[in-house]
């Protein structure tokens, strides 16, 4: 390395992180006398290709687990299995809606078992993102019902 | 007949009935828990709910949980399978009342048979040998004395509140039964608050032998011959055949008409199984009835040619068992082997992990029943079988040769299994001699 | 008995063969090609001798290879399976010039009997019907003409020295028979050299069926029964089973004593099948004798309980058949799906390549025989045949349900399979309803 | 590298930590007359541990090819099924012992087969390093027989 040009150890530091942020996979720079090759192992394809075929998990016929959760989102899932009502009655308005704030204490939705009506609470304090779930829709344990933004 | 069953069970067992379902043209649903999300017959499942966390308690025993995925998935049905809720009365009595069809004996006759004493009663009615003993509570030692001489020595005094061998001692003369008498009370009264003792002949080195029974709701019950359950870990069945090798066919027939007698006494239907000890002498006496499907049942459907679960559906769904005693054939000799995840250098303690290699013996006279393959993992949460490896052949030495054949091509990696175990018993001197009694693992294997 | 036996094959029938040695105590020796070195049956096997390369003509075909190794690992006898040299009679020449027993028919026989000409006059002078056609060349057109208006319309002409459909016309008359003569003849002179021709009655939509025979070197000969291999995708056998569905009681046993004497008029010990075309008045006519062990084997093993490569292994030692024709019962339906890694959409070329997964079918009246596992190669050196399933039920109406659940439950990928080509078959109405002839795949599953 | 301008190390230290810590696989930098091209596993390994332990190649009882040739080396190995002989009869000498030279034409050993005796040429010029089998050995086809330093 030249003594009269040091190399910029902070500019190769700031390219990384733009391709990190930018997911970019290689990084080819030639400025005058000066090279700069990057690259970062595929995001998704080394990933993918570590599933063995027969390890790939059975999804639930009726339902998958969100798989990856989005960034930065909370999910409220059934506590219980049986059928997802969006109001305490027909003739109610829906308990929230998509847009709604809730804390941990605000019951977001009936879930029927065995005929009794359980009110399920949000358990965590955010604005509603997604309703997950159709009313009268059938779930199971640990089916997402809500998205959250905390 | 059923449109559509819910299994409320997991593994090879709920794999069984799925099989037997789709033969029958049935929808079957699973219900799993967290745990079993990756098992491979949830995709072969016409539906699979996810009723809760792994811990049974939170999901395979969760009443409401179950019922609650019966009616979301629309069911007619509910087979238990065996373990969990299988030999549960209330369960039945809550699928009744939700107007779905246990696949099983009415809660009644399930809670009458599942009373050791009310069971013995009904035994007696119906002429069959019960183990020889106090008819009900010992008040005190002398009592006990008086007893053990009419029935003679050895006497085994057992807790009416009991289990797991507590509250329970084996005396040989008058002298230990003084000793052992207060010794079983204050154990009875520190482990279960009750004090209660009975008193029992002691059957030495006996060979447990079980009639597979069916019946049906209009009063039809046959049977499907016995099953020998002698080879036994802790009480734990490891390898089961049938025929018994060591009856004649006089005691046998009595020994399956007396399970027969009993079970129609009880007014039972659906499967269940009689179990008997079986003495030095032939004399049989019976022990207890398990009012489910048996994890050996393919013992029996080997070697008689009859789909036992599918009968078990038939029959709960009000279906005549149009069969008659003499149409049930017994062929041959088929022998189970339990393949279970269990590392015998760690006292047998269950060793669950990541199944890496699996490959499943086949060929001529060769059946199994698993769950598992290449990939899978074994739940810690669960029972550790893992397989049933079972075979029928025209003789028990064939059947012994096909299965260690089948044995040694049975791959199972990295976990330990019970396979080197049971190629240790088949070569044993006494297994092959018939000599054996339900301590020989204890006394022979060590 | 043997105590080493040396199998001159690779697959599944390999393993079979070592699966049967085993229970007989007998060590089993295997050969294998280099495309074959990571064969999980060689792990079983007690040695296994590397041969030659992949090509079938360097190794599983390579006489001196396979003796040299049956000379080094000091073997009695070799199993020649079938395909390779299952049918060479120099091959078993050169076994008993070496001192070693050809687990099959005697050289002379083998050659008698692969001759179609010699075993139609075997066959006739048992009193077995054959296809009516010209005893021999046929000189002319004129001649032929005559024969063809003697025994019926339609016709086949076919070339003597023939195979392939080449030098193979059909005529419907005098007419079209002129035609066909000529091309027939230019044909074969083409192809093979040779413009011999003789003619046949030509069978409209027949069914095939088959008699498996087994015969002791004492005289001792018995059958049992046949399968039906009707469904057939270019004269490849895709399903077989047992009964064959539409014989009457009494044809059947025609057919079966036919296939009989057949092969006691010819001296023949081992096992055998004798080939059938069956018309729609069920008439039958033989056509060929296979002088070995068949893929479907298993079918006829399932309904009679017996163990046919054992029968082959203990004849060809010298041991009597010792059962009498009345001891092989015929119970329930066996029905065999052949699983070959083919692909459908580009003309079921075989599909080699590696199988990441594998599940199993089990259960109650399944049988599985294959040498494949999860991480094996399927070579594409070889014929395309990776399993064979094989169910056994009460009914034919069960064999096929037990079928469908056990093809929806084996998981073969990547690879293209059978599988779905199986399952259309299983619940097509035709094949369902028993109206289904040779030309049926071609006809309604194209 | 200028052997003037000595290599600094320190700074190869910290791009190789950088790279690390940045999960890059590939680092190529041209300055000047200076050209840095770095390169981590990281490709690779992941590939070696998707192979699922059900792939691991089933040995040959009998005998293993070798797995792992010996740097340089080259193997005289059998072309027939059959029993190994380093010399034409009982009374002779061995054909050749470690330490000979060997040229294509040179006949190493017999290997008998159906009681023909098959003269196997050495097929490669060297030295003959190691004898690998014993007189009167089974051989399979492909079996080593020989190394030969060329």
């Amino acid at each position: 390395m030249s003594d009269k040009k040091p190399m910029d150890l902070q500019k190769v530091k700031e390219l990384i992180d733009l391709m990190k942020e930018n997911e970019l996979v290689e990084l080819e720079i030639a400025d005058g006398d000066m090279k700069i090759h990057l690259k970062r192992p595929g995001v998704d394809a080394p990933i993918m290709q570590q599933v063995p075929m027969a390890a790939a998990p059975a999804t639930s016929p009726i339902s998958t687990p969100t798989e990856a959760k989005e960034k930065g989102l909370v999910e409220i899932t059934s506590p219980i299995v049986g059928t997802f009502y969006q109001a305490s009655s027909p003739d109610s308005d829906p308990y929230i809606k998509a847009g709604d704030r809730v804390n941990a204490d605000t019951v977001v939705c009936v879930v029927e078992a065995m005929k009794v009506m359980n009110e399920i609470k949000a358990e965590v304090s955010g604005t509603i993102i997604e309703v997950c779930c159709k009313d009268g829709q059938a779930v199971e344990f640990g089916q997402m019902l809500f998205k959250v933004r905390p | 007949m059923f449109s559509r069953v819910l299994i409320a069970n997991r593994g090879e067992i709920a794999l069984r009935i799925i099989r037997a379902c789709h033969e029958l043209g049935i929808q079957a649903v699973v219900v799993y828990s967290e745990a079993d999300k990756d098992a491979s017959y949830l995709q072969i499942a016409d539906d699979a709910i996810c009723i809760g966390p792994a811990a049974p308690a939170k999901s395979y025993l969760n009443i409401p949980a179950i019922i609650s995925a019966a009616e979301i998935a629309d069911v007619d049905a509910i087979h238990p399978g065996y373990g969990f809720l299988a030999e549960n009365a209330h369960f039945a009595e809550v699928c009744i009342e939700c107007g779905i069809t246990f696949i099983g004996p009415n809660p009644e006759s399930m809670h009458q048979l599942g009373d050791k004493v009310a069971a013995r009663e009904i035994a007696k009615k119906a002429r069959v040998p019960v183990v020889p003993g106090s008819e009900g509570e010992i008040k005190d030692e002398s009592e006990a004395v008086k007893i053990a001489n009419k029935i003679g020595y050895p006497v085994i005094i057992k807790a009416a509140a009991g289990g797991g061998g507590r509250g329970m001692r084996v005396a040989h003369n008058d002298i230990s039964l003084h000793k052992a008498f207060g010794t079983a009370k204050s154990e009875a009264e520190a482990a279960f608050k009750n004090g209660t003792l009975y008193i029992e002949k002691f059957i030495v080195e006996p060979r447990h032998v079980e009639v597979q029974v069916m019946a049906d709701k209009s009063g039809n019950a046959i049977h499907f011959y016995e099953r020998d359950c002698t080879i036994q870990r802790r009480h734990q069945k490891l390898i089961e055949e049938s025929p018994c090798p060591v009856l004649d066919e006089k005691t046998r027939e009595e020994l399956c008409k007396s399970a027969l007698r009993l079970i129609k006494e009880a007014n039972y239907h659906s499967a269940a199984t009689v179990e008997f000890l079986l003495d030095k002498d032939e004399s049989f006496y019976f022990i207890e009835v398990n009012t489910r499907i048996q994890v050996e049942h393919p013992v029996s459907e080997l070697v008689t040619g009859q789909d036992l679960i599918k009968w078990q559906i038939k029959v709960a769904s009000g279906q005549t068992l149009d069969l008659r005693q003499r149409d049930i054939k017994h062929t041959g000799v088929a022998m189970e082997c339990r393949i279970n995840a269990e590392d015998p250098a760690r006292g047998y303690a269950s060793c669950p992990g990541r199944i890496d290699k699996f490959i499943v013996p086949g060929g001529p006279g060769v059946r199994v029943d698993t769950h598992i393959y290449q990939g899978a993992m074994v739940s810690p949460h669960y029972d550790s079988l893992i397989a049933k490896l079972i075979v029928h052949q025209p003789t028990r030495q064939e059947a012994i040769a096909t299965m260690k054949r089948a044995l040694r091509e049975f791959k199972i990696e990295p976990i330990k299994t019970t396979i080197p175990g049971h190629l240790a018993i088949l070569s044993h001197n006494l297994f092959v001699k018939n000599q054996v009694d339900t301590g020989f693992i204890e006394h022979h294997m060590g």
